[in-house]
Formats: structure tokens, C-alpha cells, sequence
């Protein structure tokens, strides 16, 4: 069995930001007195570790250590600087041709059209985008659950169009590319 | 087993798809048999019945199931008749297969351990913080390198689609590998009759009702009879001086 | 300072996503050796913790513990690990036995390889491997027109093990799965 400092660790880690202290006593199955010990802890067990535990009142969060802060915005600005390369571009290619047009009706991409078309699972390529502001997800309308993705108007901007259908060979290469995704509704069944 | 015919490629495989492959093993594992040219001799006919009971298999899995009843054949033939000479392709094939059984027996089991753990314990990766946007682009985004990406994606499916189309080339009917056997094994017999003279004459009459077998199956009289997966094997080469009930 | 397996950690938390090896060790300015030491440091530090290092070998990925799989459950529930049909799982068999070790030449397995043990079309079951982000394809060193697939650390966190060298039953079931294709390649004889 995991002890409590560790499951602690992992729900904050998996949660990815600030956790309520009285929602983290209820999935731990502790007293908020008890969830302090346990937090007290695990504070102290990750002393020398990259990470650490930010408490307030009522929330708590697990970050990067303070003194990783160098090394980590090294990270961040190698990540902007660095050239979006195949798969990103090919994820954004999908959401840029695949949404807009002549019909609105289709407002965004979702991220089970983007791997259909592609072929490979495109998370990492859907969260680069997003953390570059170069895309940007919007609750379905139809099923909230789902998140459609489409282009800032700053990516727009920098690609020099005011819309998605002034991109170039847009007509064919839409069609395609939604033939291909109807595809897909037509077999979405059993897992293979 | 439960085969619906479908209609895109890459909807073959349902959960009760059995390929070649695992039909041989279980075929084997029935008898509580090792992968050897006896075991393999011993299911022929039951895989072949087998295929027969599946008019709707996908075309290229056609292929497979019938090349396979080929090589078993061969298999039938050499273990009925030692003196048939194969030919050096046809012993390739059947080492080949015995290979392939031995390696696939390792990933049914591989498959199993997997099945047991998979999806058991998840590790969550770390959850992703609402991303403060500022925007970011690069040198290697601009209007013609999208047009480019998504021609490669459009392109790239295009070949994955037609790949199967190639393999379908080599399909033969059953029948017709069957004709072609008969008469290999008839042809090897008469050369050698002499050698069956004597305590061998219990060989010739096995011999004699393979050949009635193979005959039978090709008018499709025993694939009528509808064998269950794991049933008893209502003919084998020790009961098939009778002839296979039918009708 | 921070130590390096410290630094590590920091950066794995945070990139969220699976770090190349090679794009690490120039971050951190160690060479690849020092980054496995730094590793495997990092990986020890992580017992009794919450969370813990998959590692393959190309990348690294920081995760939460597969002790904690029950807990951290209770947050995803929506998004829980969807089985994988039976041709899928075979294929993942094929690619993750013959995976990893010190010794191989080419590491993946090509779609020939996955064909001709199974003796069926392997494409649709790759493809939702793929499309699962379970196995990741690269082309091969040698011929470039072949892929070879590869598990990714998302395999790895869903069959709760932290490298390819912990599958059960790997030495027995891996060892001769491979003699047996190496030989293959030698003769490298016709389809069934």
C-alpha cells in the first residue's frame, strides 16, 4: 500500500494545479488535521528534490523547485525558440484546413480528428501549440467533454491571412482532409 | 468462431478473430500435442474444414488461411508418404512455418501477460497547468510548409491504403491446391508402391482415404458437416478407412 | 545548487511530457552516460515517493506511481485506459519483446517483422497503437523507406512498469522471440 505522503505526491502531481485541501481529505480519506501532517511530510521529503509543495490556507500545489527556476525557464525558452518540426506542423495543418470555409458549420478540430488524420496520437503536438499560443481549444457545443481546436488570430496574423481559407490549395486540400475525417465517423466502432 | 465480413481494412480483426496462426495452435493444444510435422499432420484436416466453414473471411486473410493449408498439406503428404520428394522451396515453406508457429507461440503467451497487466496500474503523467498564452511562433511555420504538411499526411494514407492490394495477387482457391496435391500424392504412390507391400498395406488404405478425403472436401460434403472450434475430430488418419459421415 | 538528478526532476515535472534523452542531456550539459547515472540516481530518490521515472531508450518520462493507480484513478475517470482488442494487444506483444537490451542493432520491429510471427495483416492493429500513442514508428537506420515501431513511455505507464526490461517473463519470452527472427532475416523466406 502507498502510504499517505505519496498518494498525496501523485494527486498533486497528476491534478497539475492548486488542490483544494478539503477535496484532497475527502480522496485521501482523512481529517484536514491529518491531511496538515501528511502535507508537513511530505514537505519535508522533498527537501533536495526539484520539486517542492506551495500551501496556503485552503490549497496546495506541487511546483518546481525555487531553485530550478534557472534551468527551468532555460527549458521553457529552448521550447519557443525551437522550430515546431513535423508533427506539430502537420497537427496544425490538420486544424487549419479542416476548420473553416465557406461552411461554419464546423468550428475547430477535435483531437480524435487530428490523430485519424494523422495516424499517430497528437497530444504532444496539440499541448506545444497551445503553450505557443499558436492554437486554442474551445468546449465543444455539442459535447462539452470535448475540446475543438482552431488558430489564434495572432497565428493568423503572422501567416499573413485574415481567415483559414486563404491558405494555399485550400479547396483540395480541405476536401481531402474531410473525406478523410468522414471516414473515420463510419468506423468509429469496436476497438481493433 | 464469429467472422463478419466488413468492409474497410482496417476493421479486420473483431474479438473473436482467430488468424491462421492461432487456429493451428489451437487445434494442437486440443490434442495436448507439441509443434511438431505429427502435430501438424494431425489438424489438417480439421484446419482445412475449418477454412472451408468461412466463406466470408476478408480477401487477403483468404490468402493467408489457404497458403497455410497448403504447407500443411505438403505436411499430411510427406507424413503419409516419406517417399515424396519436396521440392526445395516446399521444404523452406514448412521449416518456415514450423519457425513462425514455435516464434507466434512465444507472443500468444507474451499477449497473455500482457492482457493480465495492461491498463491495471495507470501512471498518470504530470497534469497540464492552464498555459498562460504568449504567443510563440517559428521560422518553420508559414503558409506553404501547412499545405506541405498536410499533403504528406493526405499522401502518406493514401500508400498505407493500397499496401494490402499487392498480397492479394497470390490467391489460389483451396480447391485448386488441393487438385494440385492429389495428384503430387497419387504420383508419389504408384512410383513407390512396391515399398507398401507386406505389414504396409494398413499404409496404403490411410493413404488411399486421404486421397478420398481431399476429395471430399473439395465437393465441400465434410465442410458441411460444420465442425466446432475445439470438437472432436471426426476424422483422423486412424479412423479414416470409414468414410466421414455426411448427409 | 541544484544537484542534477534534482535539476532532472524539475524539468520532467516541467515539460509534462515524455524529455529525449538527447535533448536532456544538452540541457543539463552532461553526456549521455552522465544523464543514465543521473537517472538512475534520480530513479532510487524516487522510493517510497508517489511518483517514478519510465524510462526507454530514447526518452524519459516522469509519471505517477503504479501504486498510486487506484488513487490517482478517482481524477481521470472519464479518460480511463479503454481496453485494447486482441490483434492490438498481439502487436503490442511482438514490438515490446523484441524491444530494448543492449545488444540490438536496429531497436523496433518493422511491419514485416509483426506480419510474419502473427501470420496476418498487422496495419489496422498498428494503426490503433498508433493512434493510442502506445507505439511510436521511426524510420529505419538503415533502409529508410521501413518504419520500425517502438513502445512509447505512455505503454510502459499503462502496463504500470517503468522499462521494457520489467515485462513479465522478459529474459524467456523476449530471448528467443528474437533468435527466432534473426534467423528469419537471414533466410528472410517468402510470406507463409
Amino acid at each position: 500500500m502507498l502510504m499517505p505522503p505519496a498518494a498525496l505526491e501523485a494527486l498533486l502531481f497528476a491534478a497539475g494545479e492548486p488542490f483544494q485541501k478539503k477535496q484532497l481529505s475527502k480522496l485521501l480519506d482523512i481529517s484536514l488535521e491529518q491531511l496538515d501532517t501528511v502535507i508537513g511530510v511530505l514537505g519535508r521529503s522533498l527537501k533536495d528534490h526539484g520539486l517542492t509543495l506551495i500551501v496556503t490556507d485552503t490549497d496546495v500545489e506541487l511546483r518546481t523547485a525555487p531553485e530550478a527556476s534557472d534551468i527551468v525557464k532555460k527549458l521553457h525558452e529552448d521550447e519557443l525558440a525551437r522550430d515546431l518540426g513535423k508533427g506539430s506542423l502537420e497537427t496544425l495543418a490538420v486544424i487549419a484546413y479542416q476548420t473553416g470555409g465557406a461552411d461554419v458549420e464546423c468550428s475547430g478540430t477535435s483531437r480524435g480528428e487530428i490523430d485519424w488524420v494523422r495516424g499517430v496520437n497528437s497530444s504532444a503536438s496539440i499541448r506545444t501549440l497551445l503553450l505557443r499560443g499558436i492554437i486554442e481549444g474551445r468546449e465543444d457545443e455539442h459535447d462539452k467533454r470535448r475540446v475543438r481546436y482552431s488558430l489564434t488570430t495572432e497565428a493568423l496574423a503572422h501567416l499573413g491571412i485574415t481567415r483559414t481559407a486563404d491558405l494555399p490549395r485550400f479547396d483540395e486540400l480541405q476536401d481531402s482532409t474531410r473525406a478523410i475525417v468522414k471516414e473515420k465517423e463510419i468506423t468509429d466502432a469496436p476497438t481493433i | 468462431m464469429n467472422q463478419t465480413p466488413l468492409k474497410l481494412n482496417f476493421n479486420i480483426q473483431t474479438e473473436a478473430y482467430h488468424g491462421p496462426f492461432e487456429l493451428v495452435l489451437d487445434l494442437i493444444e486440443a490434442r495436448k500435442l507439441l509443434v511438431n510435422d505429427l502435430a501438424l499432420a494431425s489438424i489438417t484436416e480439421d484446419f482445412i474444414s475449418h477454412v472451408r466453414a468461412q466463406a466470408t473471411f476478408p480477401i487477403e486473410e483468404t490468402t493467408n488461411f489457404i497458403q497455410l493449408s497448403a504447407t500443411l498439406l505438403l505436411i499430411k503428404s510427406k507424413s503419409l508418404i516419406p517417399d515424396l520428394i519436396l521440392s526445395e522451396e516446399e521444404n523452406a515453406d514448412i521449416s518456415d512455418l514450423k519457425r513462425r508457429l514455435e516464434a507466434y507461440e512465444k507472443v500468444r503467451e507474451a499477449t497473455r501477460e500482457l492482457a493480465r497487466i495492461f491498463g491495471k496500474s495507470l501512471m498518470l503523467p504530470a497534469g497540464i497547468r492552464a498555459p498562460e498564452p504568449f504567443f510563440a511562433p517559428s521560422r518553420d511555420l508559414s503558409q506553404d510548409t501547412l499545405a506541405e504538411a498536410l499533403a504528406r499526411v493526405i499522401a502518406a494514407r493514401e500508400t498505407v491504403e493500397e499496401l494490402p492490394e499487392a498480397r492479394v495477387k497470390s490467391l489460389v482457391s483451396i480447391e485448386e491446391v488441393m487438385d494440385k496435391l492429389a495428384k503430387r500424392v497419387q504420383g508419389a504412390l504408384t512410383l513407390s508402391f512396391k515399398d507398401f507391400a507386406g505389414d504396409k498395406g494398413e499404409k496404403v488404405e490411410i493413404i488411399v482415404s486421404f486421397l478420398a478425403l481431399l476429395e471430399l472436401m473439395k465437393q465441400g460434403t465434410v465442410a458441411a458437416e460444420q465442425y466446432h472450434q475445439h470438437g472432436d475430430i471426426r476424422i483422423s488418419h486412424t479412423a479414416s478407412a470409414s468414410v466421414p459421415r455426411y448427409g
